[in-house]
Parts: C-alpha cells; structure tokens; sequence
C-alpha cells in the first residue's frame, strides 16, 4: 500500500552510505515471519540489499533508538522517519536526548501501517507467506487459497485516526509532504468520558488488570527515555519492578501517563507494542484532549524547543475543582 | 435603591458596567450634542448607577443623543455612556402601560373598511 | 539506623489537657528506631531542652522528635538545641500535636490517637533524614547600579560611601537621567539642576565609583553575592580617557541638522555632542547615524580640529566582563507616546505638547532659553490648558493608556500652572482635573497655593477633544460641578502624560530572572516588609522602575536599596538554605523540564564525562543546582520524570514514609 | 455488637508558608475538624509529586487534599501554578478512571484563614464520608 517503494528506501540508503554522509543506517529488517519486522542498524550495502525491508508492517518508530544508537555508534545515523516519527525526534530534541548533528533524518510518507493482528482474524492462524499491496494477499500453511485482504480495513488503530501526514523534521523527503489532519483521535476518548464513573471504572478495572507489567509500553515510549525509570529508583518511594497486584498496574500507569503527559507526541507505539492489547493510549489522548481544552491546544513535538503546558502556566487558569466541567458530562 | 429591577435590566441589557466610571467627564467634554440636553452623559451614567431613571425615561435627552459613539471611543475607563443611553430608550419603549393609545382612542379611528379582525386585536391590545 | 529520641511536650495543659503525653511517649517508644522516649512540662523551657541536650549525649541520639506546638514556633529553637549537644540541626523534626491536634479536638482519646500518629509520622521521617550543611558562597563586594538617574546616582553615592565599590551602567553618553531634564522640583522649587549636578560631579569624582556611561547590560549569570555579568560599551567614536569636554568638536562640526533628544527634538545639535553643559563624564559623543565620516567617510573635521587627539573614527563595541555582589535595578521611567491619543491633537499641533516638553521650555537651558514661547511660531501664548490623567488610570481593557495612577503629574502640573502664572502673569492658566491627589509633605498645601495665590483654574472635568483652528487651539471640556460643556481658544495645551517603565526593562529582568507584573514594573519581594528588594536573591529595585515615584520618594528609595546592598556587600560569605533540591547525576537526563520551572533559574546545564561500565567514556548532559540560588520550593522534583530531582529535607521518600505512617 | 462509626482517613497536603499557618490559626482558634484530617507539611503545594496522592490511597487514605497559598501569592512566586495545572491533569485523569471526584481536593488557603481552613476540611470530610470507604484505589495488601 505504500507509495514510496523499498527501491527508492534502499538506494537512497546506500547512496549515502557509499558517499559517506553516514556510517550506519537504523531501518527495518526482515524477521522470522513476514510481518515480523525488527529494527536493526545496517553497515554495509549487501546487508541492505538482501534484507532491508519497507512495507506495511514497518510499523516502529526509530526516533527513541537514537538517544542510545548515538551514543554507541560510530560516525553518522541514517534514520527512515514516518510523519508520526518525526513528532517523537523533535520531542527528543527538545528534551536535549540526542545530538542532531550525528543523525541524518530522511522523512518517508507513510499511507498507514497493517495490524497483523486484525489479519490473523480474518485469515486464521498458520500465516505463512503476506504480498502486501492495496490488497494483501495472505497465505496459510492450512490451505492453498490465497486471501486477499483490503489493507485499508486492517489499518492499526493508530493509522485509523491519524493525525498527521506532514514531517516536521527532515533532512531530506522521500515521497510527498502531506498536512497535519483533523483526526477523529479524541473521540474514543470522547465515548468514556460520556459514561457513567462506575462504567468507566469498571472498564478501566478490566484493561489494566490485564497488565503483566512486562514494561513493554515503557521501554517502547519515545517519551520514556529516562536513563532510570522512577519505577527502577530505590528513592522514589514507588519503586517496583513487577506488578503485585492490582492497583500496582493503576499506579504505574497513571504515574507513566502524567511523566509523559505534554511531552507524548501520540504516537501510539504503547498500544502496539502492548502483549495485552490494553488501549493504553486512551490515558495518553486524555490528557491531550484536556491540555488542549484548559490550556489551548498544543502538539508536542511540532517544533523543536516548545514549552510542553504542564512545565508553563497562566495566572488565570482553570482551577482543579473546575475540570469536571469540562467535557465529561 | 429606588427602582433597583430597572436599573439592574438597564445594566443588563447594555453590558455597561457604571461603576466602572472614574467621573471625568470626558464623554460630557466630547459630546456634540450637549447642547440639547438636560442630562449630559456623566449624569446620565451616575443616574443609571445609583437607579435614578424615571427622570431620563421622561427626558428629551434621551432621543438627543446621536449615537455618535464619541464619548464610548474616549472613555478612558470603557464604560461606554451611548450604550446606556440606547438601553434607557428601550426601556423606554417596552415599558408597560405606555401606549400611545388607550382603548377609549380606538373608536375614532376605526374606518369601513377597517377589517373586524383588526378592531377586535387593536381592543385587545389597548385595553391591556 | 537511627537512634531516634522522642520527647513529648505537655505545653501546660494545652496539651496535656486532650491529648495523653505518657500515653504517646510511650507508644512512640516501640517504633522503629526509637531508642528513648520522654515526656516534660514545657520542652522549650531551659529546663526541657536540657533534658533533651542530656538525652542526646547519653543516648548516642542520631536524630529527635519533638511532640509539640507547631514547627513555625519552635522548630528554630529545637535546632539550636540540638545543634548545642553536637547534634546536625536538620535531623530534627517536629509532631504539631497542639495547634493541629490539642487545640482542635476535645476528646482526650481521639486526640491521643491523633497525636500517636502524627508522632510516627514524624519517626517515620526522621528515621530517613540525612544530617545538612548549609552550603556557602563567598561575596563578591562590587556593586552594579544599572541606570544613572537620580535613583542610579542615589544608591551608587551611598553604597561607595559605606567603602564598596560601585559601577554604573548609563545607556545615555551622561548619567542625569531624567531629572537633568527637569526646570524646578515641587514642592519646594528649588532648581532641578542645582540639587542635581552637585551630586553628578560627587559620583564623577568618587574613587570608588566608575561610570559605564553609552553603555548597556549585555549579559548576567551567576547568583547573589557572585553575578558574572557582561557590559556593552557602546562605540562613541571618542577616546574617553583623552576628551577634555572642550566642545570644539561640537562647535565646528558641520552636521547641524540632528534632532536633540535632551530637548526632546524641539530643536537640533550636531553630530558630534555633549549633551549638556554639566554632564558627567563631560566626554563628546559621535552619533553614528548622522556623521558624515562614519556615514561615507567624507568630512572628519572634529578630528582635525581635536587638540587632544580624542577622535577614533574605527573605534568598535566593547565588551566589559566583571563580577558584582549585587546588582541594583534603576531603569527608571518614560513618557507614554501621545500618537493614540488623537483627540488631543498632539500629532497635528506643535503647540500640543506633554508635559516633559513644557519642561524644557521652561528651563534656562532649553530650547527657548528658558522663555515660555509656543513651538509652533514662537509667540508667547496667553491661554494655556493642562490636561491631567492622560494615559493613566484607564480601563484595563484599554489599548492607548496605564491602569495606574501616574502618581506625579497632579503635583508636577500644580508645579508649571503656578511658575507660569508667577513668571507671566497675564497668562490664563487652566486645568482639567478629574481628581487632585496629593499626598505627601508640603504637597496639598503647594497645590492651594497654585490655586489661591497664584490664580490657576482648576476645573473638575475631562478635555474631550481639542482641535486646532487658525493659530488658536479649541478646548472642548467638561466643567462636571458646573455641569457645563465649555470651549477654551487656548494657544498652548500641555498633556500630563502617564509614565511607564523604560522600554528595557524587560529584556533586563529576563537576564536577571527578576519577576516583573503586566506594566513592566519590576515587582518586590513583599509589597510592605521587602518594598526594595526583587524576589531574586542579590538584585534590588530602586527608584521609578518598581512604580512610579516622584524625587523624594526615589531618592529614599534608593537610599534603602543601598542599605540592602551594604549589608549584602558587609558579609564574607552567605549562608544558605540547606533544604534544596539536588540532582541525581547517574539518573538525570538532561530533559530540561526541572529548568522550566524552576522561579529563580537555579539550574543549569552541564555535559558530564561518564565511566561506563565497558570502559568507554560517555558524555551526557544533566542538571546541576546552584545551591545559593535554589529557594528549596521543590518544584523541579516533580517535573523531573526520572525522579533524578530530589529536595533535601523534604525527600520523596521521606514525604512518602510520613503518608505511610498515617494511613497505616 | 456496637458499630463503629465510620470516619473516613484524610491526608492533607499544606505548605508551609499559607496553608500549614492556616492550620495553625485554625488551631489557635480552636476551631474543630475531624481528627482523621493529618497533615503534611511541605515547603510550597508544588512540592507535592502526584505519586503522594496515589500513594495515600493506596495504602488506604478515603480522601486527599491539597492546600497552597492563593494564585499570586506563591512564597516561591509561582509554585502554586504549577500546582493547579498538574492536579487539574490528575484530577481529570482519575475521574476518568472512574474514581470519584469528592475524594480529591485542592483548595488555596492563606495565613490569615484558619476559619477556611477549618469549614473546609469539615466540609471535606462529610463530602468523602457520604462516598463511603475508598475502595477503588486502595491497594487491599496494606489494610490490617
């Protein structure tokens, strides 16, 4: 389905490998399955050649991958950046995470990635070949049918209510510059707000008590870059590695929410990653959506340097008994 | 204070708010028309103030002022004295009572071809 | 562990009366960590804190509790107590089990119960204290003034009297500010320039005084006692050390066409100035927008006419780095433009004018020689209007003037009426007023004077509008008491314009970090108790840039901020608060988020070589605090994410360890 | 068997310079509020990490409440700002987790209001008493 194809991604990568502006380039590789996909830093055109991937299950947004891949690696980044992506780089950049100047950024529009899992619900288990294209065609190791699936109706809830298609940062563009769009994002969020509190409770008792407290959703989070998590800090007072019981979950997810609330770019990595499928960006778009509506709207990441609401003031703000009214009922 | 739901309504509908008035004068030092009136706009704003408005109900000011907007553009503390005075006219209208018929009057004025309809509604009307 | 001792006041019976003191001291005995408990009639009578002084001693105590009245009374006091038996003052803490326990419950159990937890809590805590020093900074004893007004000279003259040393930076070729602007001083009259230069020349030839004169403030860092701060000297094309202030430059430079500021452009000088005859220091200036040597390199006739060899056409901005102790704000005030004000016609009339203009014109050493002629033909006019409050107290939502009273003008203005009436009696002086406020010494009994003696009009109302018909001026008006609308044909109208803080201010108290309000005045520590000093540590506010102010007040003003300053400047070395926050090095990340809250720019930023554990070396930025600077609110903890940001005293495990404690 | 009343646990977050005086003027004065409101002293309403607030509820707090000196009267200049922007976000966030919003305060009080310290935390508690006991974010490990 994309319309930028792998061709142009990898000559574009080796043409800048082989004339030196950079040393390394962090893309997609191919994994066991097809729609397994692994980030991995390539060094030389051959690797790149036989195994770089671009299709519609590159999902995972490089941007955090550079606060430590600066550090290790010698000599310049290549990173593919989708729009949402470039939303995390310049959130990064304005938190001071990596240095710009060891990173060549080329913007890659993005038509939406696949959920493997909405394909598996419709083709069954035992997946053992995926074609992507406008269509998918999609083969299983239980029949010699091939099924062909409309890519636009597997889109990742994420892509469903994308909010931008334009890169805010780029060295370089590859395919078209689109706009930032009026996404129907918050209105999931919406929805919950519209119920009653013991609905709402009963929901959310029933996602996060799905949690495992794998961390995964932390260690995938651009926005969670720190260098040791409050979660890992003995003085922190709220220290704990694995969940003991239920309200654990509840705390370290709203604790996670409210660290990365200004500074989550929404890219919906969390959600994606989660082993559980547990809507965690649902906590992320809620605080969004009341900084947008109590503090004027603010996209973190648009630009590089922004002052996020929740490190800015006014004197005349709403006061917290006042948030209620809001927007929930 | 006398006449305090006038007033109050008078303030409402004008969005003036007159305490807001330092008494400077200014809109009486900028207004064109102050020859014509009895009560100048500084009056005018501390009489809606303290509820003292039978007399500019009753007053030729009222229909003097132009609606220039001069004394609203100078006024240094954004009371805007035209405003009120367009809200004391409506007041002025919408009074109650204050026809300028009463039902006794209708009698002569009926015509022929007056339609029924019309004479019944004007009786109505008057006799309220 | 700790070895916690815990001691239980009675206060009387304003404790003992609801709340069981045998009872708490000894449940508190079996928490952990307690070692001694004890119960006494009044812990801070002598006889108390010897008992606790003892206690620590025999007890090997590592940190105390103290079950009493509320830390606001005598937590100071148990501090020294412990600081006096060898104990670190911050491992105290104290359970309030009077004002938040005795005194607002009745019940004897209830109380108890309450007065038990608040004791754990207060174990809790203390079992996690970690003994503080407060840090220490040295002092470095130079002052910086910035503004050389009459408030800049003020300050500058008492803090080099008390021995210290001084700078000040004047953005003007002299320092005079505005008052070498002004003719005579309400209430008393006396010649502005008369009280005045005397003090100029003072600051001139004060060894401990140096004067950056066409200079600005470039840069600040640093923190009270130690700012590092960068000065712009401005290229005036003129060798300070060598001008004798001859003026023969002046005299023969041929540009003659420049508009001169001091006159408010009421008339013209050259390109080369001084620009006044008493100016300190009395050095020439090249205005590099009008000389024609500069402009195209086409005349340098000063030059060659300069006997001292004074003129340095390629002379270039100077940066000047130095070190102050403190920095003393005197930015001052300006006039508020006039050209929204078009009902008062002061763009289309050159007979319009504010009253900073009257001013010169009055003045000896104006452009008129002192003779009260109209700008526009240089007659003398018969009719003169003042217009008080134009620009101030306006409404808030309006674009063109100030919300505040301007606080001068009722007196300044008494002060032309009557020196015009005085000088030329057959003018017909009148003011609109909307009130005439004037308190201060002498001063309402000035303004009766201007109205009884010397015959001025004062009319209650508010000019609507003045429009300029042939060579007279029409004054449309209000007479409110009258209830009139009247019309004047002045042929002068003066404008009491309203004051407001001079337009650098405010990328001045950026660089200082010092808090201003919405008009640009800088604001005050405390409104009444701390009325000169800015809430940043080390910088003081004096004169009009706090608010406005006439003479007297600025120079009282001054002299306090310079009392400030000296007793700054006095001390050795500061003492801070130890109860700051602090950086965890191995956890920050550099983010920036703790830095963007932070109300007195605390943190900064540093890249920091890191050992890991492959032996390679990494660089990585992370946070640091001033701890002169930190004020210790805690704010940065908990913007930090990482939780790298912590506050002594006042820790997140402790804070957590005492919620703990009470909903056990 | 008698029944104990139920008396709801309220933490009580002051600072220092307006709220934690309060208190003491409440004190001085003699004016009750129910013995379950504990206090903690922090230095400004800023200091207070929402972890705290989680944290007290956690280990069985019904009721939370935040005291700060009034907006513009800050000790630390704009500490309470900040404040009043995160636990607006928190606030928010629990109710839309389906916490009840009563057991959740932040109110400004200066020095000078020990009378307004007191209604509030009377009028706090009765609040969070007729919501019964927290239960939907109370951790059950930590109850006896």
């Amino acid at each position: 389905m994309q319309k930028i194809t792998r061709d142009v991604l990898v000559e574009k990568a080796v043409s800048l490998l082989e004339n030196g502006t950079v040393a390394n380039v962090l893309g997609w590789r191919k994994g066991e399955f097809d729609y397994d996909i692994t980030p991995a830093v390539f060094t030389d055109k051959a690797d790149i050649e036989a195994n770089f991937v671009w299709n519609d299950f590159c999902g995972a947004n490089f941007s955090k991958y550079l606060v430590q891949k600066t550090r290790k690696l010698e000599g310049k980044i290549l990173v593919f950046l989708k729009p949402c992506d470039t939303y995390s780089f310049n959130q990064l950049l304005t938190e001071h995470r990596f240095d710009r100047e060891k990173v060549y950024a080329v913007g890659v529009s993005c038509e939406g990635m696949v959920d493997i899992d909405k394909i598996k619900a419709i083709a069954g288990d035992g997946i053992s070949k995926i074609v992507c294209g406008e269509m998918i065609e999609v083969s299983t190791v239980y029949s010699d049918e091939v099924i062909k699936i409309d890519a636009k109706d597997v889109l990742e809830g994420r892509c469903e209510s994308c909010k931008s298609k334009k890169h805010v940062a780029y060295d370089e563009l590859l395919g078209e510059e689109g706009d930032v769009i009026d996404s129907n994002r918050f209105d999931e969020v919406a929805k919950l707000e519209a119920m009653t509190p013991d609905e709402r409770f009963a929901f959310w008792q029933e996602q996060l008590s799905k949690c495992i407290r794998c961390n995964a959703c932390r260690d995938i989070c651009p926005a969670c870059t720190c260098e040791n998590c409050v979660f890992n800090n003995p003085n922190s007072g709220v220290e704990n590695k694995a969940a003991a019981n239920s309200f654990e979950e509840k705390m370290f997810h709203i604790i996670r929410a409210f660290h990365v609330a200004g500074r989550c770019t929404d890219c919906g990595e969390c959600s994606r990653v989660c082993p559980q499928n547990i809507p965690l960006h649902l906590l992320n778009r809620k605080f969004i959506k009341d900084m947008d509506s109590f503090y004027g709207e603010y996209q973190a990441g648009a630009e590089v340097g922004s002052r996020a609401p929740l490190v800015n003031y006014t004197t005349e703000d709403v006061e917290p008994c006042d948030v209620f009214e809001g927007g929930n009922e | 204070m006398e006449n305090k739901n006038l007033r109050d309504e008078i303030i409402r509908r004008s969005g003036v708010n007159p305490t807001k008035c330092m008494r400077c004068g200014k809109c009486t030092g900028t207004c064109p028309a102050f020859d014509e009136m009895e009560y100048h706009p500084h009056q005018f704003v501390y009489m809606v103030e303290s509820g003292d408005i039978e007399p500019l109900l009753e007053s030729k000011s009222l229909y003097r002022c132009l609606t220039c907007f001069a004394c609203v553009d100078r006024c240094p503390r954004g009371v805007e004295p035209a405003k009120l005075v367009e809200a004391v006219r409506l007041a002025a209208v919408r009074q109650q009572g204050n026809n300028h018929m009463t039902a006794n009057d209708v009698p002569a004025k009926i015509e022929e071809d007056t339609p029924q309809q019309l004479i019944v509604s004007a009786f109505r009307k008057y006799t309220k | 562990m700790q070895r916690i001792g815990v001691f239980v006041c009675w206060c009387g019976s304003n404790i003992a009366g609801t709340v069981d003191v045998v009872a708490v001291a000894e449940a508190l005995k079996s928490e952990p960590g307690v070692v001694f408990s004890a119960n006494y009639q009044y812990m801070c009578s002598q006889a108390g804190q010897d008992l606790i002084k003892d206690a620590i001693k025999e007890h090997n105590l590592t940190g105390i509790v103290v079950c009493s009245c509320s830390p606001r009374m005598h937590e100071a006091t148990f501090r020294k107590t412990a600081a006096a038996a060898g104990l670190n003052p911050y491992m105290v803490e104290i359970a309030n089990i009077r004002e938040q326990c005795s005194w607002v419950h009745k019940d004897m159990p209830v109380g108890t119960e309450k007065a038990i937890i608040l004791g754990k809590a207060a174990v809790a805590k203390v079992n996690l204290n970690t003994p503080l020093v407060p840090g220490e900074s040295p002092v470095t004893k130079r002052a910086l003034v910035i503004g050389g007004g009459i408030a800049g000279i003020q300050t500058a003259l008492d803090i080099a009297d008390a021995g210290f040393e001084v700078d000040i930076v004047e953005k003007q070729p002299t320092i005079g500010g505005k008052m070498a602007q002004l003719d005579k001083t309400f209430p008393t009259l006396d010649c502005a320039a008369c009280i005045l230069t005397p003090k100029m020349v003072d600051v001139g030839q004060h060894e401990k005084i140096r004067i950056f004169s066409y200079s600005e403030v470039e840069a600040v860092k640093g923190f009270v006692g130690n700012f590092d701060v960068t000065i712009k000297k401005k290229a005036r094309y003129v060798k300070e050390e060598l001008c004798t202030g001859c003026g023969d430059c002046v005299s023969k430079c041929p540009m003659k066409k420049v508009p001169n500021e001091f006159n408010l452009g009421m008339d013209n000088r050259k390109a080369i100035y001084i620009p006044f005859a008493q100016a300190v220091p009395k050095v020439a200036t090249i205005d590099a927008d009008y000389c024609n040597m500069l402009k195209n390199g086409k005349c340098g006739v000063c030059a060659k006419f300069c006997q001292a060899g004074a003129i340095d056409y390629t002379q270039k901005d100077e940066l000047i780095e130095e070190k102050y102790g403190a920095i003393v704000v005197a930015t001052g005030y300006n006039p508020i433009s006039m050209d929204k004000f078009d009902e008062f016609a002061y763009n289309q009339s050159k007979d319009v004018i504010t009253s900073l203009e009257f001013e010169r014109l009055t003045n000896a050493a104006g452009p008129t020689a002192g003779k009260l002629l109209r700008p526009s033909d240089g007659k003398h006019p018969e009719k003169i209007v003042f217009v008080q409050c134009v620009g101030s107290r306006c409404d808030a939502c309006n674009e063109k003037g100030k919300e505040y009273c301007s606080k001068i003008c009722c007196m300044y203005t008494a002060k032309h009426a009557m020196l015009t009436r005085d000088k030329y009696p057959d003018t017909d002086v009148t003011v609109f007023y909307i009130d005439v406020r004037t308190p201060g010494k002498n001063f309402d009994e000035f303004y009766r004077r201007a109205v009884e003696e010397f015959g001025v009009h004062y009319i209650k109302g508010m000019v609507g509008k003045v429009s300029p018909e042939g060579d007279k001026l029409i004054v449309q008006a209000s007479d409110i008491i009258a209830n009139k609308q009247i019309k004047i044909d002045a042929d002068l109208v003066v404008l009491a314009a309203a004051i407001e803080p001079d337009k650098s201010a405010r990328p001045l108290a950026t660089m200082l970090t010092a808090s201003m309000d919405t008009n640009d005045f800088f604001t005050e520590a405390h409104p009444k108790l701390r009325p000169v000093e800015s809430p940043t540590a080390g910088v003081f506010l004096s004169g009009a840039c706090q608010g406005p102010k006439d003479i007297p007040e600025t120079v009282s003003q001054a002299g306090a901020a310079a009392s400030k300053v000296i007793g700054l400047l006095a001390k050795d070395k500061l003492t801070g608060n130890p109860c700051v926050a602090h950086s965890n090095e191995m956890m920050c990340n550099g983010c920036s988020s703790c830095e963007r809250v932070c109300p007195y720019g605390a943190i900064t930023y540093e890249d920091k070589e890191f050992r890991m554990p492959d032996r390679t070396t990494l660089v990585r930025r992370i946070a640091v605090v001033n701890p002169a600077v930190c004020q210790g609110c805690g704010c940065c903890t908990v913007a930090c994410p990482s939780g790298a940001m912590d506050l002594k005293g006042f820790a997140n495990n402790q804070i957590i360890a005492e919620v703990d404690a009470i909903c056990k | 068997m008698q029944v104990k009343e139920y008396k709801p646990l309220i933490v009580a977050f002051c600072c220092n310079w307006c709220s934690y005086a309060g208190a003491d003027l409440a004190g001085n004065n003699r004016l009750n509020y129910p013995a379950e409101v504990k206090i903690i002293r922090v230095p400004c309403s800023c200091r207070v990490n929402p972890m705290f607030v989680l944290r007290a509820f956690q280990r069985g707090a019904d009721g939370v409440i935040l005291c700060g000196c009034h907006p513009g009267d800050c000790h630390y200049t704009s500490g309470n700002y900040y404040t009043r922007r995160r636990m607006a976000m928190l606030f928010s966030m629990l109710d839309y987790l389906g916490i009840e919003r009563e057991r959740t305060r932040v109110e400004w009080v200066s020095a000078a209001e020990g009378a307004k310290f007191a209604a509030t935390m009377n009028d706090f508690a009765e609040k969070v008493a007729a919501l019964g006991e927290n239960k939907r974010l109370e951790d059950l490990r930590c109850k006896k």
